[in-house]
């Protein structure tokens, strides 16, 4: 099973901030490994982000995103103690599921 | 905030095992995949991208703020961030001109949240960095050159 | 070192934590190179035959670089003996493979393979031309190098022992032997003064 | 990490990457200045601290032919207490009679409460390309992540440490190998870089300070957290020595030798470098 994501999410004055950082190789489907053949591509393709049943932000990823991917973006209407879901799948199905509560 | 991480830690075990058994999430996770734009992120350069992503031109826009480094010591992790001040954003696209595939990310934003990101993307080489925002339906455009430089000294 | 002391050290802590009130004896070179050789292992090309010093390595380590007059002068004068001069007179290669070879670090590491052709790697330490803003500072910038220093044979035979062997000039000079140790043929090394001194050279533009 | 730093940052800053805008636009900086900018850019956000939660999920794991998990291994401040062990380390252990880094400490551990053969425990040490990572850099994740923001405080006490000081100090200054490198050659003066990269002077206290807190460190070129052993592993590649061994005395000597001279820092490892 993939690790656990990091995640962080506090309330500012204009909004609830949101870190994310997840464990992926994000292989790009170029590399060759020591054998001269090529390591196939294997990437996080969707993200999704919810608070309270409703998606605040989704996105959807090429192999060029950075390995271990980092991503932050802002939201309105979140309070201390709500949680908030992360959910990404990559290329080959796999997929995982994270929450944290906003601080 | 240690007992917080341990207990999502195990929540999300919960989901995924849910998900791999196929009680929950699954047909949610396959949908995702489905929502995936192939032929966007196959493009070569922005004019196909756009048409990809279902637009007909893109305009360049001052609206569109982007914070890049100038030079960036390795092309595996370079930050960048892109805000858009354009009313009605609803899509944030970053693209890398050089790159052998140029889309690299797509981030949509619903009402409610705010018209920016922040993430890391990867460069072959030194490469103009392009953001677009897609709003209102229409496409606009901004860019800025990111040198990536050779370190070390072993290679 | 006394190993006898240290173990009733070992067993003393215990009782009295009196460790600290040892004498204190410094690890003669011996001791501490047998330390080190045990520290290392062949990999690849990289053996441990290379932790041997030259006599010119163990006087620069003994005198941390700056060793006295008469031992300096002993070490560039046998350098300076060392150089191979290009024979049929030829100074310069091709330019542009220079550029190549200033810009790659790689041979010689246990990485490496025999068959690596290695690098000069001259950006790590040198600023050449102005368009590569990658450069390091361990080593002089040699930008508008023939400029600087002309073109003429003086300029042309001091680049080459230079190249060749460093310590003809600096007994415990930092850059690599690139012609003695070889690691760059005598080609690479034409290629490389040609980078330096051919006048079309990005490095005088 | 994360903890104490996640409550800073969040404080501070509400969002680095948009606070960054204001200063982008001002940009006819020098290429070092660009570099500092690109690294502070990368601050936030280090995964690093994905390794962290494994490495503590690992290292309270019962686990090796014992059963047992590290939560009893003693890292010099007793057995169990894993906060600020991190930094005064190298050091002499009484049960090893030996001064052993944090890395040459833990297959001391793993051997000895665990029941791993030392043959298993040292085995690829450290991920290589597109590779998990080792259960070592998890678990020295874990551990340096605990001694974040404490004083480095490498004992001289003993005269094993002081030996091994002593021999640290003989390896840095040694030149050998087909480029007549030491480790001196790139960290023997001041303000020197290769090619962008700024290389500490460890004769002075200051730069060795610097550079010593800031490892382990999370390699962007890389994707991987990468240990001290790792980091005089490839210097050594790269200054073209023979391969140091794992957990070798020399290569703690060295360890030894760096962290003295960095004594009075403060940890900020794992840190995230290009």
């Amino acid at each position: 099973m993939p690790d656990p994501m990091r995640i962080r999410a506090n309330v500012h004055a204009d909004g609830v901030d949101v870190r994310v950082l997840m464990s992926h190789e994000m292989e790009t489907g170029q590399r060759k490994d020591a054998d001269g053949s090529i390591v196939p591509a294997h990437f996080i393709s969707n993200v999704t982000i919810t608070h309270a049943g409703k998606t605040v932000l989704s996105a959807e990823w090429g192999p060029a995103v950075s390995k271990n991917p980092y991503l932050q973006f802002k939201f309105q209407g979140g309070s201390k103690g709500d949680e908030i879901t992360v959910t990404w799948v990559d290329n080959k199905g796999e997929t995982r599921t994270d929450k944290a509560t906003i601080a | 905030m240690r007992p917080g991480r341990r207990e999502f830690v195990k929540l999300s075990g919960v989901f995924a095992t849910l998900a791999a058994i196929g009680l929950l999430g699954e047909d949610e996770a396959r949908a995702q995949q489905l929502a995936w734009n192939k032929a966007a992120f196959e493009t070569k350069n922005l004019a196909d991208t756009i048409k990809a992503l279902g637009g007909s031109g893109v305009a360049e826009s001052k609206d569109i703020a982007m914070t890049v480094p100038d030079i960036a010591e390795n092309g595996a992790v370079v930050p960048v961030a892109v805000a858009s001040a354009i009313p009605g954003t609803q899509t944030i696209y970053i693209l890398v001109e050089k790159n052998p595939n140029m889309l690299a990310a797509a981030f949509t934003l619903p009402p409610g949240t705010e018209p920016g990101i922040a993430t890391r993307v990867k460069m072959a080489q030194t490469s103009n960095v392009v953001a677009v925002v897609k709003a209102n339906n229409q496409f606009f455009v901004a860019s800025k050159e990111v040198k990536v430089t050779l370190g070390g000294c072993g290679g | 070192m006394n190993a006898r002391n240290f173990l009733a050290c070992g067993a003393l802590i215990a009782l009295a934590g009196a460790c600290a009130t040892q004498r204190y004896t410094p690890p003669t070179d011996q001791e501490t190179l047998a330390v080190i050789r045990a520290g290392f292992q062949d990999r690849g090309i990289a053996k441990v035959d290379r932790l041997n010093q030259t006599e010119l390595q163990a006087a620069c380590s003994k005198y941390r670089n700056n060793p006295p007059l008469e031992v300096r002068a002993q070490l560039e004068k046998a350098a300076a003996a060392s150089v191979k001069y290009p024979g049929d007179g030829r100074w310069l290669g091709d330019f542009k493979q220079g550029e190549r070879i200033a810009q790659t670090g790689v041979g010689l590491q246990w990485t490496d393979t025999a068959t690596t052709v290695n690098g000069g790697n001259c950006y790590a330490c040198h600023q050449l031309t102005k368009e590569e803003i990658s450069f390091g500072n361990l080593g002089p910038s040699l930008y508008h190098y023939a400029k600087t220093h002309g073109t003429g044979e003086p300029t042309l035979r001091y680049t080459w022992g230079k190249i060749w062997n460093t310590h003809a000039y600096h007994a415990c000079s930092q850059m690599p032997r690139f012609g003695d140790a070889g690691i760059l043929t005598e080609e690479q090394i034409r290629h490389v003064m040609a980078l330096l001194l051919d006048p079309d050279s990005p490095v005088n533009r | 990490m994360g903890r104490d730093r996640a409550a800073a940052f969040a404080g501070a800053l509400t969002s680095v990457a948009l606070v960054l805008l204001a200063g982008g636009a001002a940009a006819q900086n020098s290429t070092t200045d660009e570099i500092a900018r690109y690294r502070q850019m990368l601050q936030d956000g280090n995964p690093a601290e994905l390794l962290v939660a494994r490495g503590e999920d690992l290292w309270k794991t019962a686990r090796g032919p014992n059963d047992v998990s590290l939560e009893r291994c003693d890292l010099g401040l007793g057995p169990g207490v894993v906060k600020g062990a991190y930094a005064r380390l190298p050091r002499y252990f009484a049960d090893a009679d030996q001064v052993l880094d944090f890395e040459g400490r833990l297959v001391y551990c793993m051997v000895t409460l665990q029941g791993f053969a030392r043959a298993d425990a040292v085995k690829n040490p450290f991920s290589g390309v597109g590779e998990r990572q080792t259960d070592i850099e998890a678990l020295t994740a874990y551990v340096v992540d605990a001694s974040h923001g404490m004083k480095i405080d490498v004992p001289q006490e003993h005269p094993r440490e002081k030996a091994a000081f002593e021999r640290g100090r003989y390896l840095f200054y040694m030149r050998g190998g087909p480029y007549d490198f030491a480790c001196s050659t790139c960290h023997g003066a001041d303000n020197q870089r290769i090619r962008l990269q700024d290389l500490p002077n460890f004769e002075k206290s200051e730069a060795a300070r610097r550079a010593f807190a800031q490892w382990p460190a999370y390699r962007v070129s890389q994707g991987a957290l990468r240990t001290m052993q790792w980091r005089i592993n490839d210097c050594f590649r790269q200054q073209r020595f023979p391969e140091p061994i794992f957990v070798s005395q020399a290569t703690i000597d060295l360890i030894t030798f760096l962290g003295v001279r960095a004594n009075g820092g403060t940890m900020e490892a794992p840190s995230i470098k290009r």
